[in-house]
């Protein structure tokens, strides 16, 4: 077992994108974030037709084109080319965020610095000095969307605890998380703060909670994710 | 799958209660629902607040719901009607409510209200009867009235084409404040001339995404109001 | 000569529309309000091309169709049928008075019951109890239009002044006429009041005057309008 | 005869003065009117403020106009550049100044601008960093920020076909701030890759109505940014 993969606690990338991929309903209108949200289109159940979103104004896109058939004006909010499924449309940018903001997109995925135990997330800004600060549609989505799901590592590459009592970093928004997937389990954020749903095979509790930067409610009976090797 | 096609018209206006707030699409006749709006006295539903720039003309379509007295209070910007006395004598009477808004105001409340905007400000209105009461605020040197976006339960709008996504495309100004209003309602109830296979109707061409829709119901030769006006016709 | 013939001083309603067709420049886009104001149209020299704006989302639009090709979803929103000119284009509502009061209409003009020498109109309603209050999009133009000319007779018909110092009927708008076209003259509302730039044949100033409810302005040098026979 | 075509890229730019207030249009390169900058590169205006959603990419269009010292201020949601670095040494050198902005408020305040609304409520950014100093209301128990319009004397926008009359349709998702940058702008310049006559855009498909145009430009076979960026180009 090589270095890397002894310090991989839980579920792979890939199997966290695969479970928040289960959560989403047949016909829900989606918003991916840049980076590891982008990974759950793959892992959709068959069967299910979503709406794929895109900021910079575009409905009912589907997967990256074939190497050398990219079109630089057909491209989704991280910049990547993708392509059209029957049914798509194109809209310009105060069209796109009246869907956002007026609550016409039902899920957003996003990935997060930190998520406090109120549903509080940051993931625009370390606050850095030095730092060109940069947001995009980050609050927009966190503002609008009637579901706001973080994708995210349990803990940061240092092994902080990115669920925590409250952001030390710059907000994004306010009360807004309603559920966290990370690579040790699916937390729910309640009313009461952090409520553990299911867990990753191979972790305990305990070591979950000692990971967990906040307390962590935990039902008697607590599913483990069955996530296929991925 | 997607696919926001109902089977029939009462079927698609079925869930509306006592007591909702509609927004009807149209400027006069053209793009009224009236297929929609026929429904809706079938149905039964009272007590409507019910938004439309006009209040109906004849005793068809927006003026038959306003006779049969299903609604408590209308939301709109010119409320005289061609060839009815509807809405006039139930306003006299006291047996409705108005709320006169300027025509610009009620579609920017409209797009406001399906926009995530709560409020914003604007200069129509500043020094008349109908700014009274409202928060007035200077910006640049130029007075402007607080006005509040507005959303509704249902939207009650007619389109051209469609698929089953709901994407909409309209016909000519029949267009209207059908995009607006799919976009403030929870539920957007649309009555098309012709529905199609996804991907007939060009991304480009797109007026309002699916994204906006709920409901379609197909009504492929829609009745022409000022016709059944012009027969003296009324409903039911 | 007939009593209505008797009655009439100056230009008539024909004669006025062109006196105002004459002020209107070439590009300019342009909404006519309902009655009086749409007759302008006709009367447009010769070479210059305007675009007309309908609030109800049109912009671009020809006179009427030939009886027996109306088109119930093509009317203006006065609701009579027009035709399309190449150029023409449709738009939601919103999108129409943004245009409105984003300041993207040159010359509106319309009706009024009442014009103040502050620049006050009055044209939506005489405040009587037992009216049903309707305004549609009157208040909208008089603020966005950039331009604000009233067309209209220059007393009512029982020949009481409709230039006053103040309004008594309820205001449309506060301040915004630059112009009013009557049967008798030409009147610019400048940061004084009423002047008058042309008058009609056939009037003197004293009977002008006379018929007007506010102090008149009157430059050395005034002109008479020479409208054709209309 | 209204004819908004002009001849050449440099007399569609030539009034741009030092000072100017400027909406460039497009989201990446997709919509980046790359030759209209490039002219005001040429042209010389000194001093600008820039609204655009980033900062450019690599040396060319926006990021030459930036490295050419012209801006003196970007308003944009994200100036982090691909391939460029040319945003942030100015930035932290104190050489530019930014006004961060949600990628929607954004958007919003250009079509409120566009619009004639001086201002309005919004939910975003509530109790984060970039609310600070804004004022902050309730409506119906939930918190919003005041936000204002945003008007430029110019907008740089490109589209793909147009008619004389200012007409505009877009491709794909190169819409993006075209038509609501068009409406913000004393003077919206567009770029088009096809002129039509009037009538080749169906009244229908028309996305941005001619009145929100002033001049237009035709640029056949347009830059693609990407690839200029790729080659490592720069400009002038």
């Amino acid at each position: 077992m090589s270095e890397t993969q002894a310090k991989r606690l839980g579920l792979s990338r890939k199997q966290m994108a695969w479970r928040a991929a289960q959560d989403l309903q047949d016909g829900a209108v989606v918003n991916l974030g840049i980076g590891m949200p982008e990974l759950v289109a793959s892992y959709v159940p068959d069967g299910r037709e979503l709406l794929y979103h895109s900021e910079n104004g575009l409905l009912g896109f589907g997967p990256p084109p074939p190497a050398g058939q990219e079109d630089p004006e057909l491209i989704n909010a991280g910049k990547k080319p993708v392509t059209l499924l029957p049914g798509a449309s194109f809209f310009h940018h105060a069209d796109s965020f009246a869907m956002i903001r007026g609550g016409h997109i039902d899920v957003c995925i996003l990935g997060a610095m930190q998520v406090a135990a109120n549903g509080d997330i940051a993931n625009w800004s370390t606050g850095a000095a030095d730092a060109v600060p940069a947001v995009g549609g980050a609050m927009d989505l966190v503002a609008g969307a009637r579901a706001i799901w973080v994708l995210s590592e349990h803990t940061t590459r240092d092994g902080a605890p990115k669920l925590v009592e409250q952001c030390s970093y710059p907000l994004t928004g306010q009360g807004v998380v309603r559920r966290i997937y990370s690579n040790l389990g699916l937390i729910e954020v309640s009313e009461t703060g952090f409520r553990l749903l299911e867990i990753a095979p191979g972790i305990s509790v305990e070591e979950l909670r000692a990971l967990t930067g906040a307390p962590l409610e935990v039902p008697d009976s607590l599913p483990q994710i069955d996530a296929p090797e991925l | 799958m997607i696919n926001k096609i109902r089977r029939s018209i009462p079927e698609a206006v079925e869930d509306i209660k006592d007591g909702a707030t509609l927004l009807i699409g149209g400027f006069g006749e053209a793009g009224s629902p009236i297929e929609l709006i026929h429904a809706v006295i079938d149905q039964g539903a009272r007590e409507l607040t019910v938004v439309n720039n006009n209040a109906g003309n004849g005793q068809v379509g927006l003026a038959a719901l306003i006779a049969a007295g299903r609604v408590r209070k209308v939301i709109c910007s010119y409320p005289r009607s061609s060839h009815s006395r509807v809405f006039t004598e139930l306003y006299r009477a006291g047996k409705i409510e108005l709320e006169l808004v300027p025509q610009g105001t009620l579609a920017e409340r409209i797009r406001a209200g399906g926009a995530g905007i709560p409020a914003f400000y604007t200069p129509t209105s500043v020094g008349t009867p109908l700014a009274e009461g409202k928060e007035e605020r200077e910006f640049d040197g130029r007075r402007y009235v607080l006005e509040r976006g507005l959303r509704a339960d249902f939207a009650l709008v007619k389109a051209e084409r469609a698929d089953r996504f709901g994407n909409l495309a309209y016909n000519k100004v029949a267009r209207n404040f059908g995009p607006i209003m799919c976009m403030a309602a929870e539920t957007a109830i649309v009555q098309v001339r012709r529905l199609v296979e996804p991907g007939e109707i060009d991304p480009e061409q797109v007026v309002t995404p699916g994204v906006f829709v709920k409901r379609l119901v197909e009504v492929p030769e829609p009745l022409v109001e000022s016709e059944l006006v012009a027969q003296g016709a009324s409903y039911p």
